[in-house]
């Protein structure tokens, strides 16, 4: 670990772009120009952090970038951030996300507020990703809610409000015990160790306690990330928040503050209380498969895009947990892989409820018969992006839902064989529902739909592309992930399984 | 300094001691009503004389039985109570006034010792370690008799009246506390006796020079405005008042009034006598058996003197108008008793800070002063600045003032 | 003659009463020796010089307190420690902030004199006593102080019944209360045979009472006192009424000037005088807590009326410094303290808001008049919503290090169950918070003109926000310093 | 102080004591009109201090009437004339039901509690002038002395503070009963 | 001394108690007043028998600064009342009714 500045410009970046955007006030037109730029140089920069990322380390150790600096002593209050894999899959996963949904969000009245809002939950995310501190973590985390909740409020659809008030209740509430799990942590390292109130990932994550109490912190943090996953029981929040998010705040909504809670789940609440994994992993384990098939199942019924996508988050969060939890290096390579391009494909699919919407004035498509004779470049997104999240090999979804499946084969074959089960039943249907929609005569509702804009196209394009790559080309990803992801399983198991 | 301020009491209560208080409490009651007595007919006496008048003279030598027969007549007059009265209280209120004024007397030493069947009595009721204090309690309590008698009656004069009387009583009574405590700082002590004693070595160390003149005068003015005596008897102003307080009472109750004022100037003229003129202290020859009894003498000339100077009030001085009173009260007497008792307190110190205190005292009575002046001339205090340049419109005013009126409904929502 | 050796007097532990209550006095004298009304300009910034005196008599205090250590002084009945230099400091920064809200309002109201802040600085006065108070009859004056010339601040102004109303219904409970903490005061004195903390606690120290039941009868009922005057449920039931009629200014006063004085009261006389016995009173004050933060967020989630949801949202907040007070440990006493010391500015610049809203008449007080502020007034709108926030917890703002800072302390002395209810309160009572800031963003009525942000005001507001930010963000210092808030003596 | 060697002469004091107290206490939670409470008021505060009398606490006792009776009821009763509401008894409906029943419930429930409490502590558990500078309470010596000692060293601050109070009290009189000339504005 | 400091004690408790039940149900501003004098005065007598018990004059100081208080408290509170009455010719709290809610 070598210290840098690096991630400190990263998390700057955005907030001189707040800056930028607020002093131009007056002009949406600047704004959206100023906010445009410091999204592009910010991914721009999260690039180039991939590319020097362990250029210049020990291979022993997976964090890069590294800098701490204790901000309150007594309070345990340290900037801490450093970059791991994992981390760095994400970190690119938002940055990239922040782009195209900016880009593709052109709607006529766009404050300069909406945009600060949007480059603030970026910043926020990026720093939720880049913490290597379990309470700045906590601190992004909740953070991001306020961004989240005014970009859904005030820019949302009719009964947006009522919507962002529960999004924000919900996982305000789950972050109450969560905070108090950080403390109790943390209370618990110092009380070992002396010194100073820390709440250091690497320090924190070699605290001695019971298996019992490590119970309760796994369930306090657990808690709060599967709400923001959200995983199955406690998903009830996002079908009226995405239903009415404006795009691009869905888009990056779902796309990346989902993760915060898989990421979180996987990083903290994992990794930091190995005693209790062996008695909550078959509570977790049980949950996925139920939200995979639940989710599938309702997703492939589902007509509307914003219902698929909602619907297909939930199963492909169940499918990441059942790969964070299968206990083997694999599956757990497989849950980050299937992060990014879950979070991948739902960009996609809400550049195409962009889309839609500006055409139809919804995203609904159960009313409509044969859309690939009227606008078969859009069908064929749609398409794309569906199969990738249902899994169909050859994509991105297929590579992570494989590679879980694979590694929870080997622990857990039962469950993992009815979520096999469950995704290929969702499969048939969707493609017997798909077949409705876009094959056969054109219904008349339909007529005079204009095919994807260059402008589109240019979007989804590389969506696609990326989607594709990830599913024909995983290595990049999979060499940088894995090592970090080889440390968290050696360090939950240390006589674990590894294949 | 003694916790136990009487010696009869030291030795433990036996069934000597307790004879010997009680027939001090018969003789005391006995010889306070004579005193009233006498007072009543010595006031009317000397008032007639005053006016060019006689006075009574039909009852006894000189009419001395007048008040007697009169007392007899009211006694026998019909009792009226009236309708609107609250008839508990009015049947108390009398009482009220009068055992304050009784209690009072009891403080009061009008002699020295004497030594009966071995023990030695000193010529007073009771030596309360708290003392004087216990006069100031009663002047407290007489304000309910007043307020009460004036309230009960159910009629409107009389209960102007008793709120008049009794705001000049708890006025009076700050001052009457601010010179007492002149006094007990001087004598370090607050029992009678010992403030008696303190002053018995000589006329320079009576507290009407030891203190300067100024405590004895205030505490002559405020005594008097305490027992609403002349010129300070607003709450009697027949012009305004029909007849005060006791406007309502009649035969035996109205007596009792008139008997508890009278005990009042009596006990007042005693309590100067004690606090101020050395109390029974005087010039005494040596005369086997019959010592005691001289300074019992001194003590009775003494008071009659003061009884004399109230009398003489009476027939001097025009009756004050009651805010003349009041701001007697609160704006002269209180910071000059105040002041005084700061400047004797330096002086007891150290010469230097008595100086340094008076020069304090004369700086901020002069800033009194002005804040007085100030205070006449700013008139009742507004709030807001005068209509003319009210940079507020009418109908704003309006509104603001109604605020309360709308208080269920916000009225953002109408 | 006896002789009278009076007890050697340390006047800088004294000082910060002595100036505000001395400037009290100047401003009667001079109210009664100028022939016209004192200007309010005058008044305020006489007595803002007060408290800023007061501000910096602290700072030397703090000074001193690191040099020679804390230090009892006046026989014993006053403490200078690092405790009362902290909360005294807050309390007078509190003032400042509380007079320039008052200014502007008097100007609204078209009030002129000194007697505002004559009782306002009067009534900081007691506060400032309480926190350095040392034994139960100066905790007993101070309080009473504090409480009687609020009582008249809060019936101040004439023209409002309702102002009246409020002020009669503070006076009789807290009239109440005050009876009951004397009670409890008596009970202690005939339990440990001294009124003072310190003597109480080294006699608790020193002799194990077999039969505690006195103490403990004595020690709760005041420690209820404690909960009225800091509006934890269920002595709470003042509050509401009490915010919505107050005076605007004057409400600010509460949760900043009463709440430091009461809680330094509080923690001194619990930790400092009854510490020993704190097996005793912890669950007491762990139902203050639970209940305080539950029903408060609960009651702030339906109110209409920015006032009252105010209230019921700083009963939440005095359940969360009940958590520091019931650790009662150096770190749990440090977190009251910076809890205090950081609710005051952000609940003082709210009022500030509220008061402008509120307008001439003080009167509109209702969540509807907010709607569309941030769009008419984008820095009033905006200040208020991270105020907001911040009183609602959110990372980076000082609620949370608050907040932060408390369950630390609370959790670090095992009081799990408590922390976790406080939490999901405060989660509950985000939902007031946030359908107020969302209003604020929302489309409001067009016709409505644009607040006028008079400079007093702006200062306070400015200030308070900076303070909620740079705070917020950077925490060292002032976490720091509470850190340093030590009690003179703790068991 | 009366130095007496009998018991009876101090029991007879306390039990006219007792009855003045608690005769008086229920005049003024049970009379409808406010002046007879006041006048019961009166009675209990004799009570008071004839017991702080029998405690040899005679300064106090004197105080107590000075202040209580000659002072603080005195404005009460004013208070109570001047507003007129005297004579106008409020009808004493029970806004809440059962509310007497619980606030006699709570009333009883606390002194029980409280009494209970004290007398399992033996009444006092303090020793004997623990404190640390205070003045002890020895007879023989007098007793406003050392009341006077004792304000001057232990609670010297505590006394000196008390003038805010009264300051306080002054000026809050005179700005709550202020009328002002805008306020009949409203009439 | 022959009466034991515990008698005095329940009495004290005892006043306390009828002055809280006072308060509680009584809804005339003046007569609650009258109520908290009470418990005043039931801690005054509690300070003075301790004082008495531990032979400490403490207690007794303390009696009287709780009298100054009674005093300031009363002074204001019958302000407050006036205030109030003018305005609404009532003294019963129940008629206190701006604020609901």
């Amino acid at each position: 670990m070598h210290s840098s500045w690096w991630l400190t410009a990263l998390l700057l970046l955005p907030l001189a772009g707040v800056l930028g955007v607020s002093l131009t006030r007056s002009r949406p037109e600047r704004a959206r120009r100023v906010a445009l730029v410091s999204v592009g140089v910010e991914f721009a920069l999260s690039v180039v952090v991939a590319l020097l990322y362990n250029a210049h380390v020990a291979q022993a150790s997976t964090w890069d970038f590294g800098v701490r600096w204790v901000v309150s002593a007594p309070l345990g209050l340290a900037y801490d951030v450093a970059l791991d894999g994992i981390s760095l899959a994400l970190v690119l996963l938002s940055t990239l996300v922040a782009l195209v949904a900016m880009l593709s969000d052109r709607a006529p009245r766009r404050e300069p507020a909406y945009l600060a809002w949007q480059l603030l939950a970026l910043d926020f995310t990026v720093g939720a990703f880049v913490a290597h501190d379990l309470l700045l973590f906590f601190i992004f985390f909740e953070l991001v809610l306020v961004p989240s909740y005014f970009m859904v409020a005030q820019w949302g659809g009719p009964s947006a409000r009522r919507a962002a008030m529960k999004f924000f209740l919900y996982t305000f509430v789950g972050s109450a015990p969560a905070l108090v799990a950080v403390i109790y942590l943390g209370f618990l390292h110092q009380h070992e160790v002396g010194g100073n109130l820390s709440f250091n990932y690497s320090a924190l994550s070699s605290t001695v306690m019971t298996s019992s109490q490590a119970v309760w912190i796994f369930v306090g943090l657990a808690l709060a990330f599967a709400i923001k996953a959200p995983l199955w029981p406690l998903h009830s929040w996002s079908p009226s928040t995405y239903g009415e998010a404006p795009v691009a705040a869905g888009a990056q909504l779902a796309a990346t503050l989902s993760k915060l809670g898989t990421y979180g789940l996987l990083r903290f609440a994992l990794a930091l209380t190995p005693l209790a994994v062996k008695s909550v992993t078959p509570v977790v384990l049980v949950l996925s498969v139920i939200a995979i098939v639940y989710g599938s199942l309702v997703a492939a019924t589902s007509r509307d895009l914003r219902r698929l996508a909602v619907f297909s988050s939930v199963a492909q969060m169940g499918f990441i947990t059942l790969g964070i939890f299968s206990g083997s290096q694999i599956g757990v390579t497989g849950a980050v892989v299937l992060m990014v391009v879950h979070g991948i494909t739902t960009l996609g699919l809400f550049v195409l409820i962009g889309a839609l919407e500006r055409r139809r004035g919804s995203a609904r498509l159960d009313d409509v018969r044969g859309l690939q004779g009227a606008v078969p470049v859009l069908s064929g997104f749609v398409t794309v992006v569906a199969f990738a999240t249902i899994g169909v090999p050859g994509l991105g979804g297929f590579v992570g839902e494989f590679l879980i499946l694979l590694g929870a084969f080997g622990v857990h074959p039962a469950y993992a064989a009815v979520a096999t089960l469950g995704t290929v039943g969702a499969a048939v249907y969707w493609l017997w529902a798909y077949q409705r929609a876009f094959h056969g005569p054109l219904s008349e509702n339909a007529t005079g739909m204009a095919d994807a804009s260059p402008t589109e196209r240019a979007l989804l394009w590389p969506v696609v592309a990326l989607v594709v790559a990830l599913g024909v080309v995983p290595a990049p990803l999979l060499s940088r992930v894995a090592p970090s992801v080889q440390q968290i399983v050696a360090h939950v198991t240390p006589t674990g399984v590894s294949r | 300094m003694n916790a136990l301020a009487d010696p009869l009491l030291s030795g433990g209560v036996t069934w000597a001691v307790l004879l010997i208080v009680l027939i001090k409490v018969v003789l005391a009651f006995a010889v306070v009503m004579i005193a009233v007595m006498l007072m009543v007919w010595f006031e009317r006496k000397a008032i007639s004389d005053m006016q060019s008048r006689i006075g009574p003279q039909r009852w006894g030598p000189f009419g001395i039985l007048q008040t007697l027969a009169d007392g007899i007549k009211l006694f026998f007059k019909e009792d009226i109570i009236p309708a609107e009265a609250d008839r508990v209280v009015f049947k108390a209120a009398p009482y009220l006034v009068l055992i304050p004024a009784l209690v009072t007397f009891s403080i009061i030493p009008v002699g020295g010792t004497v030594t009966i069947a071995g023990h030695t009595v000193q010529l007073q009721v009771a030596n309360p370690p708290v003392g004087i204090l216990v006069m100031l309690a009663m002047s407290g309590l007489s304000v309910y008799g007043v307020m009460l008698a004036g309230w009960s009656s159910g009629s409107k004069y009389p209960l102007l009246s008793s709120v008049r009387a009794s705001a000049q009583m708890i006025s009076y009574e700050a001052v009457l506390g601010m010179t007492i405590v002149t006094v007990a700082m001087a004598s370090g002590s607050l029992t009678t006796r010992d403030i008696v004693d303190a002053q018995a070595r000589g006329v320079w160390h009576w507290n009407l020079v030891h203190l300067g003149v100024v405590p004895f005068v205030i505490f002559l003015i405020a005594i008097t405005a305490e027992s609403n005596r002349p010129p300070f008897d607003v709450v009697e102003a027949e012009s305004e008042l029909v007849g005060g307080y006791n406007t309502e009472y009649s035969s035996i109750r109205f007596a009792l009034f008139f008997l508890a004022e009278f005990m009042n100037t009596v006990t007042a003229s005693a309590m100067i006598v004690t606090l101020f003129l050395g109390g029974p202290a005087g010039w005494a020859p040596h005369v086997a058996y019959l010592r005691w009894i001289f300074p019992i003498l001194w003590f009775i000339g003494k008071t009659t003197a003061l009884a004399f100077t109230y009398v003489w009030f009476r027939g001097a001085l025009p009756r004050l108008r009651y805010d003349q009173v009041m701001e007697l009260g609160w704006k002269r007497l209180i910071p000059l008793s105040l002041g005084w008792l700061l400047i004797v307190a330096g002086f007891m110190v150290k010469i230097a800070y008595g100086f340094a205190m008076a020069a304090a005292v004369i700086f901020a009575g002069t800033l009194l002063s002005r804040a007085f002046e100030i205070g006449a001339q700013r008139g009742p205090d507004a709030v807001l600045s005068p209509v003319g340049d009210r940079p507020v419109s009418e109908e704003n005013i309006r509104e603001y003032f109604d605020d309360e009126d709308d208080s269920e409904t916000p009225r953002g929502e109408k | 003659m006896t002789t009278l050796t009076l007890p050697t007097i340390n006047y800088l532990a004294l000082a910060p009463f002595l100036v505000m209550a001395g400037m009290a006095l100047v401003l009667l004298i001079a109210t009664a020796l100028t022939p016209s009304r004192i200007s309010t300009r005058v008044a305020t910034s006489a007595a803002v010089a007060a408290a800023g005196s007061a501000l910096v008599i602290t700072i030397v205090q703090g000074w001193q307190i690191a040099r020679h250590g804390a230090q009892l002084t006046a026989a014993h009945s006053v403490v200078m420690d690092g405790f009362s230099a902290l909360a005294t400091a807050s309390i007078s920064s509190s003032l400042i902030f509380a007079l320039l809200i008052a200014h502007d309002w008097e100007g609204r109201e078209r009030f002129v004199g000194a007697e505002y802040q004559m009782l306002a600085l009067l009534a900081t006065s007691g506060a400032v006593l309480m926190t350095e108070a040392n034994d139960l009859a100066v905790v007993f004056l101070g309080l009473e102080i504090l409480s009687i010339a609020l009582y008249v601040i809060i019936a101040f102004n004439r023209r409002r019944l309702k102002s009246q109303e409020s002020s009669l219904k503070y006076f009789l409970l807290g009239g109440f209360a005050a009876a009951v903490f004397m009670y409890g005061a008596a009970l202690v004195y005939g339990a440990t045979g001294t009124t003072n903390l310190t003597s109480i606690s080294y006699f608790l120290g020193a002799n194990v009472l077999v039969h505690p039941g006195l103490l403990w009868a004595g020690g709760g009922l005041m420690m209820l006192a404690f909960a009225f005057k800091t509006q934890a449920v269920p002595f709470h039931f003042w509050s509401p009424d009490v915010y919505e009629g107050a005076p605007t200014p004057v409400t600010g006063f509460h949760a900043s000037i009463v709440w430091g004085g009461a809680f330094a009261a509080a923690i001194r006389v619990m930790v400092s005088g009854l510490g020993t016995q704190s097996d005793t009173w912890r669950p007491i004050i762990w139902g203050l807590i639970v209940l305080s933060t539950v029903v408060g967020a609960l009651f702030a989630i339906t109110q209409v009326n920015a006032k009252r949801l105010l209230a019921y949202s700083s009963v939440t907040h005095s359940g969360f410094i009940w958590l520091g007070v019931w650790a009662a440990t150096a770190r749990g006493v440090a977190a009251s303290v910076f809890y205090i010391l950081t609710y005051a500015p952000t609940v003082l610049g709210s009022f500030a808001i509220v008061a402008l809203v509120g307008g001439v008449g003080d009167s509109d007080h209702y969540l509807v008049k907010y709607r569309g502020l941030a769009r008419r007034n984008p820095w009033v709108g905006g200040s208020l919503a991270l105020l907001l926030l911040s009183q609602l917890g959110v990372p980076f703002t000082v609620g949370f290090d608050g907040k932060f800072a408390v369950l630390a302390a609370s959790l670090d002395a095992g009081n799990v169950t408590a922390s976790v209810v406080a939490m999901l309160a405060a989660a509950v009572a985000a939902f007031a918070y946030l359908r107020w800031v969302a209003s604020l963003f929302a489309e409001g009525d067009p016709d409505v003109a644009p607040l006028v942000v008079p400079w007093a005001s702006r200062v306070v507001i400015a200030s308070s926000v900076v303070i909620v930010l740079v705070f917020g963000i950077w925490p060292a210092p002032l976490t720091h310093l509470a850190q340093h808030a030590t009690l003179y003596f703790q068991p | 102080m009366l130095a007496l060697t009998t018991t009876w002469p101090d029991l007879l004091v306390f039990i006219t004591a007792a009855a003045l107290i608690v005769v008086g206490a229920l005049g003024v939670i049970s009379l409808t009109n406010p002046v007879h409470s006041a006048l019961s008021l009166i009675i209990t505060l004799f009570g008071v201090a004839l017991s702080f009398l029998e405690q040899s606490a005679d300064f106090l006792a004197a105080v107590e009437i000075i202040v209580y009776a000659g002072a603080i009821v005195v404005l009460i009763l004013f208070v109570i004339m001047y507003l007129g509401v005297d004579r106008h008894p409020h009808d004493e409906v029970e806004p809440l039901v059962g509310q007497r029943v619980f606030a006699a419930l709570g009333a009883l429930v606390t002194v029980g509690g409280i009494i209970t409490l004290m007398a399992k502590s033996h009444w006092v558990t303090g020793v004997m002038s623990a404190s640390m500078n205070g003045t002890s309470l020895s007879s023989g010596q007098g007793e406003i002395t050392q009341l006077g000692q004792s304000v001057f060293t232990t609670y010297l601050v505590a006394f000196e503070v008390t003038a805010a109070l009264l300051i306080i009290a002054v000026l809050g009189a005179v700005q709550l009963a202020r009328r002002d000339r805008e306020s009949e504005v409203e009439q | 001394m022959s009466v034991p400091a515990s008698w005095y004690l329940v009495l004290a408790a005892v006043l306390f108690g009828i002055g809280v039940y006072g308060f509680l149900t009584k809804r005339s501003v003046i007569t609650m007043l009258m109520c908290v004098e009470l418990m005043l005065n039931a801690v005054n007598l509690t300070f003075v028998t301790y004082a008495r018990t531990l032979s400490d004059i403490s207690g007794q100081t303390i009696v009287f600064f709780v009298m100054v208080v009674a005093a300031a408290e009363v002074t204001v509170g019958l302000g407050i009342t006036v205030a109030v009455f003018r305005r609404r010719r009532t003294t019963s709290v129940d008629e206190l009714t701006e604020m609901r809610g």
